[in-house]
């Protein structure tokens, strides 16, 4: 791989002649919406160190269960929910709300308007969860996967979230530019879909619960769409913006991104109900969700030529830029790891596969290879642009993407393998639980071991991030001129 | 698509369609089930004198049902049972039989589950683990099962002084076990864990329902 | 396949169809307004004078 | 207000020249003019998206409803296997012997191993005892009301505790309490007569009352005659009296192979 590229101070194109209008207000734009995006840029890596503390004391415990084992609050239950939420809620919507609500203003060409509203509910999302969180831990978990947030955090969650949900239509409402661009579809739908899958969730489950299985079968569509319908898109919206954005060329056919989209809008919604392939609900609801799970090979197969076929020839360029290095690897996660999930839902494979730890690899290989890589790219891509400053460090970037990509493909690989053999032999009869439990030991300890390259990857990002943030020799260091002409255009290789 | 409308009605419609076809269809289809008896007379109603099932767990069983939740049990433990011939639950003999939707329509919180790091329960209180095997083995997995990575509840339990005589449901350790306390001291559940106990004996899949019978 | 077995699902599927004819409709009356019609020059709106078409925009910094 | 766009052909030089031939005079000049101002002509706007991606869609979409009908159990609530067909599932009766031997597996070979030669000391041995292939109902008290206290097996004896599996206990059902006798009556070479789910029945009627175990002086007293069906050491060749409640497909003779060869 080069070494770090000579100095980009000197832009390549002379300064073009743009008036002056329209270049301010592009500046404008990231001004007015820079303070709520830092916020939530530094909320996200809170919570992304605390989840991963959090991960570390789960994994561990996974093959030393007397670790920290002496108290309820550290009980394997509660860290995993812990990490789960600090995750899912707690970096992935900030990280969202930062990167996604600054592309959807980007892209909406007008300054946004009551920045002071994000923060607030910003600022209520964070507290919502902070208590949750503590509550999980306290012992008022709910024990419904991915809805274990006490019932007296969420109503908090839910009212912050709605008013951040509210000003994406809002800010969508009053857009300059006649043409909406892909990501803006994708940002809207999430902006929507979320809260209303949230509420119902929450209502159908926990405030007023339905009679039975239908619970569950509400628990999981809620849980998967929370993947499919929240997280996805952003993620899709942010390589849709920056491949293109990047790379200066526009998206391979903008047909496949409008069939992409309604695919995805169709199918996903109904592939929740794998969760419960082989359990207690009828076998017509059961096949409906395989055959939508199935059938979301579509929508992965027109994203993933779409995104390849723009990045075809570029290889060098993606590889030199971070935004790209982790964005593509972001995009070819999700091809991959959506072909698995299709297979994973057919019974056959589902069969072996479904109460094992594949399910948890599988379930990392989405939520982190794909959809934090493509998170990281778009936080390396954004910060700039809203400080006026470059990252002070290269080799802390590298050494982030290196520890996340190494950490997340030991994990995936080694669960998978596991979780195969734990499915299998779960399978025959004659081999006693207990030697199954052996026998993903190892596995689980290469788990832990994946973690700890995650874990120095995080602290790279951690500590390049407030480098960045406070450290006034950056600003030295980068003696580059102010944001517009500093767009560090490398030589036109 | 260029105006806000069509891709609102868009978005909505396709949430809808799913929200309508999987979660209002299954309420319309399971959300009314009733208790009814092993088998049912011809127009489906049960038979009279006979007990109904699911029964609805009381008492100390429902208490345990919540310091199940509140340890996050589900995170390693299951409660359903697949069908013979898809994975090997009934085989080892996890349960009788499938289960079905009916034999969750009691339960105001339904704890599927959907990792087994740990054995299905759904049937556990039908095996022949009694009290004492359940108190030793929540105490320190590995007095009973050596190896396992369940986690030990030892904080459910209390150990104290023996003052003259033991008591009656102190933990019967086998001889020189490594986990036992002391000398001079006994460890006793507390409320919470015989609740828990309480909860797993109550775990039992004992009973047919029409569309599902035990066939032995 | 009997027929009583969808008694209880015919509200679903009326509600199915509603949505069905209504998503037709919206995809006539959008090509009708000529939101179909050349889709790839919106590929280009986001490109702006500062970050134009055909230029990296990001690179590593240098330290 | 962006500006023209050359048509993006490969080489846009050699084409700008042809246009400059073509366009001499005024006239074209000006009509050029306006079409210089339009837009460019809104082709179709999508390149041609890869025939195979319509054709596998297409496969896809076909495979979805095929399945999805296929395996719906006719959209029933009640219908849990994608295979479920309307009738219900046929009743399998596993002969006596073999569901014995499971249910002994799974709940007696705890303690009485699966070898049943018992843990000396602690388990009484199954094999060759006289408590087991005595009288049928001897076992059959065991089993439904349970053992505490001394008993004196083979010579050796063994205190502790056996729970009960009848209604006051364990619960199994009839058919699991024969199949179980019938087991360990028949198996590691002892040979004793079968006891089947009528005999269990009114064993078990008989003694419903009963919550406490038995003592082992108990149970020698007070037994009624062995039923006349199954006399212990004479083996008829199908046992007529009993209803066939081994009624599976093959030859009924199947179910009762062991009582055959074993006849001493």
């Amino acid at each position: 791989m080069s070494n770090a590229p000579q100095s980009n101070s000197q832009s390549v194109s002379p300064y073009s002649s743009q008036n002056a209008a329209v270049r301010a207000e592009l500046s404008e734009i990231d001004a007015s919406i820079r303070s709520s995006a830092i916020f939530f840029t530094i909320s996200a890596i809170f919570w992304l160190l605390a989840g991963t503390v959090f991960a570390l004391i789960a994994a561990y415990k996974a093959h030393e269960p007397s670790f920290m084992g002496d108290s309820a609050l550290t009980t394997f239950g509660r860290m995993r929910s812990a990490h789960l939420n600090a995750m899912a809620l707690g970096w992935g919507n900030n990280i969202i709300f930062a990167v996604g609500l600054w592309i959807m203003a980007r892209l909406c060409r007008s300054p946004i308007r009551h920045g002071g509203v994000l923060l607030i509910a910003g600022a209520f999302w964070n507290i919502g969860l902070t208590l949750g969180i503590g509550g999980i831990i306290a012992g008022d978990i709910t024990s419904v996967e991915w809805l274990e947030i006490p019932h007296y955090a969420t109503p908090l969650l839910a009212i912050s979230y709605a008013l951040i949900g509210v000003w994406g239509i809002v800010a969508f409402k009053f857009r300059k530019g006649e043409h909406v661009y892909v990501s803006q579809w994708y940002i809207l739908a999430a902006l929507f879909w979320f809260p209303w899958l949230y509420v119902i969730a929450q209502v159908m489950i926990i405030w007023f619960p339905a009679r039975g299985v239908v619970q569950s079968v509400t628990n999981w569509w809620f849980a998967h769409n929370v993947l499919g319908l929240w997280l996805t898109p952003m993620a899709l919206a942010t390589a849709y913006y920056l491949i293109p954005k990047v790379l200066g060329r526009p998206i391979y056919s903008y047909y496949l991104s409008v069939l992409g989209f309604w695919a995805l809008a169709i199918f996903y919604n109904w592939a929740g109900v794998h969760h419960l392939i082989g359990g207690p609900i009828p076998v017509w609801l059961i096949s409906a969700g395989i055959v939508a799970s199935v059938m979301m090979v579509i929508p992965v197969i027109v994203v993933g030529l779409n995104h390849h076929m723009s990045v075809v020839g570029l290889h060098k360029e993606v590889w030199r830029s971070p935004t790209l290095r982790f964005v593509v690897f972001g995009a070819i996660s999700y091809t991959l790891v959506s072909l698995i999930g299709s297979a994973m839902a057919v019974r056959s494979v589902n069969e072996i596969t479904h109460f094992t730890h594949f399910t948890v690899g599988h379930a990392h290989h989405g939520v982190y290879a794909f959809f934090t890589m493509i998170m990281f790219g778009g936080v390396y891509y954004m910060m700039p642009r809203l400080l006026n400053r470059e990252w002070p460090s290269a080799p802390l970037i590298k050494l982030h993407f290196w520890g996340s990509a190494i950490g997340i493909t030991v994990m995936v690989v080694a669960l998978q393998i596991g979780g195969w053999i734990q499915g299998v032999e779960m399978n025959n009869a004659e081999i006693p639980f207990l030697e199954i439990v052996q026998n993903t030991m190892p596995w689980l300890q290469a788990r832990t071991v994946s973690g700890l390259f995650l874990t120095v990857g995080h602290i790279a990002f951690a500590v390049n991030f407030f480098w960045m943030l406070f450290a006034a020799g950056a600003v030295r260091a980068k003696q580059g001129p102010t944001l517009l002409d500093s767009t560090s255009k490398e030589g036109a290789a | 698509m260029k105006n806000l409308p069509l891709l609102f009605c868009g978005i909505f419609f396709a949430l809808a369609f799913s929200f309508t076809g999987l979660i209002l269809s299954s309420n319309i289809q399971l959300g009314s089930l009733t208790q009814t008896t092993e088998t049912e007379d011809e127009n489906g109603n049960p038979l009279e004198g006979e007990p109904l099932f699911p029964m609805q767990s009381v008492g100390l069983a429902q208490q345990g049902k919540q310091v199940y939740i509140e340890m996050g049990c589900i995170y390693c433990h299951t409660q359903q049972v697949r069908r013979a011939g898809f994975g090997a639950d009934i085989d080892r003999n996890w349960g009788p039989r499938q289960s079905v939707a009916r034999d969750y329509i009691m339960q105001d919180r339904v704890l599927l589950g959907t990792m087994r790091t740990g054995p299905d329960l759904m049937h556990v209180g039908g095996r022949p683990l009694n009290a004492d095997w359940h108190h030793l083995h929540l105490y320190n997995p590995q007095i009973t099962s050596k190896g396992s990575n369940m986690p030990p509840f030892a904080f459910l339990y209390e150990t104290r002084k023996i003052d003259g005589e033991p008591s009656a449901d102190a933990l019967q350790f086998p001889p020189n076990s490594e986990y036992g306390p002391e000398g001079g001291y006994e460890v006793v559940p507390t409320r919470r864990a015989e609740a828990l106990v309480e909860y797993l004996l109550s775990l039992k899949l004992n009973y047919s329902l029409p569309e599902a019978q035990i066939v032995e | 396949m009997d027929v009583d077995s969808y008694t209880d699902l015919m509200p679903i599927i009326l509600l199915g169809v509603v949505f069905f004819i209504s998503a037709i409709g919206m995809l006539y009356w959008s090509s009708k307004r000529g939101q179909l019609r050349n889709f790839d020059d919106q590929a280009s709106t986001i490109f702006t004078d500062e970050e134009p078409e055909g230029e990296i925009s990001d690179s590593f910094p240098s330290k | 207000m962006s500006e023209e766009k050359h048509s993006s052909g490969p080489h846009p030089d050699n084409k700008a020249s042809l246009e400059q031939a073509a366009m001499q005079d005024e006239k074209m000049q000006d009509v050029h003019a306006q079409l210089m101002r339009e837009k460019e002509e809104p082709q179709e706007g999508f390149s041609p998206v890869p025939i195979l991606l319509m054709f596998l869609f297409a496969a896809l979409c076909f495979w979805g409803g095929v399945y999805l009908v296929h395996y719906s159990g006719q959209f029933r609530w009640d219908a849990y296997s994608p295979y479920a067909k309307n009738e219900p599932p046929p009743v399998v009766v596993v002969p006596l012997f073999e569901l014995g031997q499971k249910v002994f597996n799974k709940q007696c070979a705890v303690c009485h191993q699966p070898t049943g030669a018992g843990v000396p000391g602690v388990y009484p041995p199954l094999v060759g005892s006289d408590w087991v292939t005595g009288h049928p109902e001897v076992v059959s008290r065991v089993l439904i009301n349970g053992l505490n206290g001394a008993i004196e097996v083979n010579g050796k004896t063994y205190n502790g505790n056996m729970p009960a599996f009848g209604p006051s206990g364990l619960n199994l059902s009839d058919r699991k309490l024969a199949g179980v006798i019938t087991y360990i009556r028949q198996e590691w070479g002892n040979k004793a007569s079968d006891v089947t789910e009528k005999m269990i029945a009114d064993y078990g009627s008989t003694y419903a009352g009963r919550s406490t175990p038995w003592t082992a002086a108990e149970l020698k007293e007070g037994l009624g005659p062995i039923p006349e069906p199954d006399p212990e050491p004479v083996v008829e060749e199908a046992v007529e009296g009993e209803p066939a409640e081994v009624a599976h497909a093959e030859d009924p003779h199947a179910g009762h192979g062991h009582t055959e060869e074993v006849a001493h």
